[in-house]
């Protein structure tokens, strides 16, 4: 029997199968078709110091083989989570990674103050793909020095692990994962969504409100492996790959590229039981491999 | 709820572009109350990647029938479904109708294929209750009255019954009704639930509607389909906490 | 009967359709299979000084909604593109837009300099996706100082329209647009293929050889709308839309976004008439939707 | 070259994994020679989005054969269609084998599915010329004979004629064989090629084989299918310049 657990930054996941932020909620939905304790985590939605209405809709469209969304980080806020979510979020026996969206760097480090309290969280996700209100809605995720700062200043507030969610519209980012590195931060996470659009032919309009989304999907999942394999090349930090992952096939080529674990995002959306069915997957491709410990894959691209 | 692979039984032409399918889904059928939906992967690869959303439209014993149009590529997919193949149903979702007391009349309006949730709905009405269907359509051929009870239709173009909107049938008709203690249900695109809205609030009817939107889950997970409350500060869901809404309780 | 003709830099294309680089080779294979006089214009396989073998193979490999090529700009080099191609394009009644790839400055130069003497070349498409020889192997297209001075300097050489064919692994592609406007390039072309890869996760080795590819087809569709959009938005130069294109509804939605024409690509090996059909496709939408010339809707989206 | 929309007449499965299917496709049937393949694009949707190559495997007046096994979702979905569905097909494509002069016995080697265009190069070769099939497969029932003329079978297992492969079958057979003027015809897999190239070239044989590779567009313009020759600075395309070649001229 191989072992699938893997081991980031001194903590123990019990597989490498996590639920991507913005994709499970706060967990108890997704609840009803799966069997939470069975996956490696589970990352929350972003979450701000203060609830966000998000976007108006429509927030979402299919496109080839991948959706658009601009949900706008709508979120209960920090408040909220503590008191409604984190009770059905303590009795799961998995590992609880909170995800922390801002608009400027005090926030991320108020909300990552206030939440290293809660037992219950084990890591924080820093999503950085967020409009920096101070530079005028520039992304933080495009600017290397807001990258290395936050790290910096949010590392400083918690002992627990902090992983920086990287944007992939970028043109390096193995840059970012290297100042993810200097800074302290304990791992990379690769990739949030890509920028794109769509829009309607006899209107005229986008089809999604606010003009823009993020892509996600299988569509992805090329880009997805080369920003990995970028890192993986370049920077020696744990990498969490997200992209695309449908199925085990899907996940065991991610970690190939140099993924310790990875989140699946939109697939949970068709088929919310995606994460039980990739553990097993996992779990007959090393036997059938002899792989005896799931982290022997990380990175073991045959160039 | 389930996720249930289930054999399609039957799949029925009921007009130009209009099918009913019939499927074996025995546990989201021991469950459905009218006006959930369920959604639906209807390949088994990723194309289309999404599921797409059907209100259930009728139930009989262990099978589910769904009513739908071709839209796009999903529907023309399960348009070519023959019996003995499958569709993928995550369901029973979203919160249906409240259609048990407090009503004597029970009047449905309904534009086009928005005549899908009311089959079931009409057939588990007390028998007690009287049923009025109000339906809306383009033209004669856009009238669906498969499993409604005492029908009168509406064209755009005169071609069946009452020429003009449902809505103004529905005005027409509202002095027969409104002696009666009544309660509307109504399904269809968003001009016409937006036109009944104004006429439900404006005279204080007591009215039902379900909405429609574009989704990617269908529970809740996503939060890709919100819908302004008239009273709060949060978007409610029409996947989780619709799709069937006070008409006084939402914004269109 | 709507007008498709098109003006870009003061030449007239007689329709927005242009076969795209790299996808059409010199045009006479496909034209066993389509009618190139219908269409607007050719762009020619990316030609470098001396000929180029390219990469081994594996080249190709298809991934959801798209495929991954690392051709590695194989070409026949400038003298023989001359000599032996230009005989069979010169007798089309198209435009005829030659794109150049090259590893230096002076190499780009060099090229414009020798092709703009051919009478049939209408205008130079310069594609700065190449790995840049001197600064070791990054890339022309990430560099904004580089696509600035490549712009000026081919233009110094020619009198003919320049559109530089912008890379869309950059955070903001808008700022390299602007500069080829302040360097007197007469357009973009937007987009060029994203950065990905695939890997068999039995051998564990790249599905291509060179490990990285570039992405294209539908599943890239929603990239190159925003990026379209993006300089659209932000700098007022002609745009040549590029990305995903399959059908006449794709054509319209890139248009509308804010390109004046659009090039057709990876469908092409799948159907080599689709420029035709997409040509009869924009006249009945055109003349449904009441539309005289087919540049009202060059950026007509509704925000 | 045409790009013809075919009908399916018939699909049969010839084994377990292994289809043999029948399409009408008259103006691709008047100009197939032996060798050459169809790029097909087996869905009307994006999904899978490129054409698949398959080597015409027989012509019966306006209709074509194809012989495929399911590989991955393309051939999945080929194996699926019913009599009266559509392929679209893109052919005749690449250059044929080089069958009409020079030889008296024509000695075929193929493993597994690389059997697929000799049925049509058998039927078409001339009455006066000999024919030996040497077929190999893992096992029995990867032995397919269809269409073939005496043939002689090699598998891994043992489980039907020669135990061993393909190649060292023909070196036991040679003897027999050598006495003529002969021409080998092969098609399989690389790992099988490169074994008789080497064999070939060393005895100074007359052979061409045809080769598999990744393809896109199927008729040179996307430059996917590289082929180093022996003789050379530039690649030859396997779609355009091949897929058949002389086995002394390229590098496998
Ligand atoms: C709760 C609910 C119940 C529904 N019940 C029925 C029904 O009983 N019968 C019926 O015919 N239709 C029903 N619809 C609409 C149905 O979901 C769409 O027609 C269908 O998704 C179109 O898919 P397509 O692939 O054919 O079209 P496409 O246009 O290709 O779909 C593209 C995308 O747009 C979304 N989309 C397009 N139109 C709609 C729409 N009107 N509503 C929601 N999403 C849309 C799809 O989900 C998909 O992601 C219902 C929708 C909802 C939300
Ligand atoms: C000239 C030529 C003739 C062929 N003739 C036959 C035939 O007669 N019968 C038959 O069964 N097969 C034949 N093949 C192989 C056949 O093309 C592949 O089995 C098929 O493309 C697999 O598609 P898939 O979607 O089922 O598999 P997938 O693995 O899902 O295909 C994924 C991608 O890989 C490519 N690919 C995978 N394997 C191969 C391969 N071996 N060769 C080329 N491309 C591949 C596909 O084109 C596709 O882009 C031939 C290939 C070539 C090049
Ligand atoms: C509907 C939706 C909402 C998302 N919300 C968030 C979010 O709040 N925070 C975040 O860091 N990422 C968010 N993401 C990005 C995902 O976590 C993930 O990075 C991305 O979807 C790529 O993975 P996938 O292709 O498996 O979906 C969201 C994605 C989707 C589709
Ligand atoms: C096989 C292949 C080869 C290409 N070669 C070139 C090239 O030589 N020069 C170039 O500028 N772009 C090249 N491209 C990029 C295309 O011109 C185009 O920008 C890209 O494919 C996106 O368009 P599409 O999605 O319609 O294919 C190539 C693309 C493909 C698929
Ligand atoms: S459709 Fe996902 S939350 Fe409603
Ligand atoms: S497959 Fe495109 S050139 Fe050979």
């Amino acid at each position: 029997m191989a072992d699938l657990s893997i081991n980031i930054a001194g903590l123990r996941f019990k597989n490498p199968v996590l639920l991507a932020s913005g994709t499970v909620g706060y967990g108890n939905e997704i609840a009803e078709f799966t069997d939470l304790n069975k996956l490696g985590g589970i990352v929350t939605k972003s979450l701000s110091l203060k609830p966000r209405k998000g976007n108006p809709p429509p927030r979402i469209t299919e496109t080839p083989s991948g959706m658009l969304n601009a949900i706008g980080l709508a979120n209960v806020g920090v408040e909220s989570f503590i008191k409604d979510k984190i009770p059905f979020l303590k009795k799961l026996d998995t590992t609880l990674i909170c995800n922390i969206a801002a608009s400027t760097i005090e926030e991320y480090v108020e909300c990552t103050r206030i939440l290293t309290h809660e037992e219950s969280i084990h890591a924080f996700e820093i999503n950085v793909s967020c409009p920096n209100v101070r530079e005028g809605g520039l992304e933080f995720g495009n600017d290397l020095n807001a990258v290395g700062r936050i790290t910096e200043k949010v590392k400083a507030v918690t002992k627990k692990p902090i992983f920086i969610k990287l944007s992939p519209n970028v043109s390096r980012i193995s840059d970012f994962a290297k100042l993810v590195k200097e800074n302290g931060g304990d791992g990379v996470s690769a990739i949030n969504t890509l920028v794109g659009t769509a829009f309607d032919i006899y209107t005229r309009k986008p089809k999604i409100k606010n003009v823009t989304g993020g892509l996600s999907g299988p569509a992805i999942k090329p880009v997805a492996l080369a920003k990995i394999l970028e890192i993986k090349r370049n920077v020696d930090i744990p990498i969490i790959g997200i992209g695309g992952i449908m199925d085990w096939k899907d996940a065991v080529e991610i970690m190939i590229v140099g993924a310790s674990a990875f989140q699946i995002g939109t697939v949970n959306f068709i088929n919310p039981n995606a994460g039980v069915e990739i553990v097993d997957g996992l779990k007959t491709y090393c036997e059938q491999n002899s792989i005896q410990n799931i982290s022997e894959l990380t990175g073991s691209y045959q160039i | 709820m389930y996720v249930e692979k289930s054999k399609v039984e039957s799949i029925q032409k009921i007009s130009e572009n209009i099918f009913l399918i019939k499927v074996l889904a025995p546990s989201i059928a021991s469950l459905v109350k009218p006006g959930q939906f369920c959604n639906i992967k209807v390949s088994e690869n990723s194309f289309p990647l999404l599921r797409r959303p059907f209100s259930i439209c009728d139930v009989e014993g262990d099978y589910l029938f769904f009513l739908f149009d071709i839209h796009g590529e999903g529907t023309k997919l399960i348009s070519k479904k023959k019996p003995g193949e499958f569709l993928e149903l995550l369901g029973p979702l979203g919160k249906g109708f409240n259609y048990n007391d407090g009503y004597d009349t029970a009047v449905i309006v309904a534009g086009g294929l928005g005549v899908a949730p009311f089959p079931l709905l009409s057939k588990n009405l007390s028998a007690n209750k009287k049923v009025i269907s109000l339906l809306g359509g383009r033209s004669k051929k856009n009238i669906v009255t498969y499993g409604l009870k005492n029908v009168l239709a509406a064209t755009d173009d005169g071609s069946e019954g009452f020429h003009g909107t449902v809505v103004e049938l529905l005005k027409r008709e509202i002095k027969n009704i409104s002696k009666d203690n009544f309660r509307i249900f109504a399904c269809g695109p968003t001009p016409m639930l937006k036109a009944l809205q104004k006429y439900c609030v404006e005279n204080n009817y007591d009215c039902q509607i379900s909405v429609e939107c574009a989704m990617a889950c269908g529970f809740g997970i996503c939060q890709g389909c919100p819908i302004d409350p008239v009273n709060g500060d949060s978007y409610l869901l029409v996947c989780k906490d619709g799709p069937v809404f006070d008409a006084k309780s939402i914004k269109l």
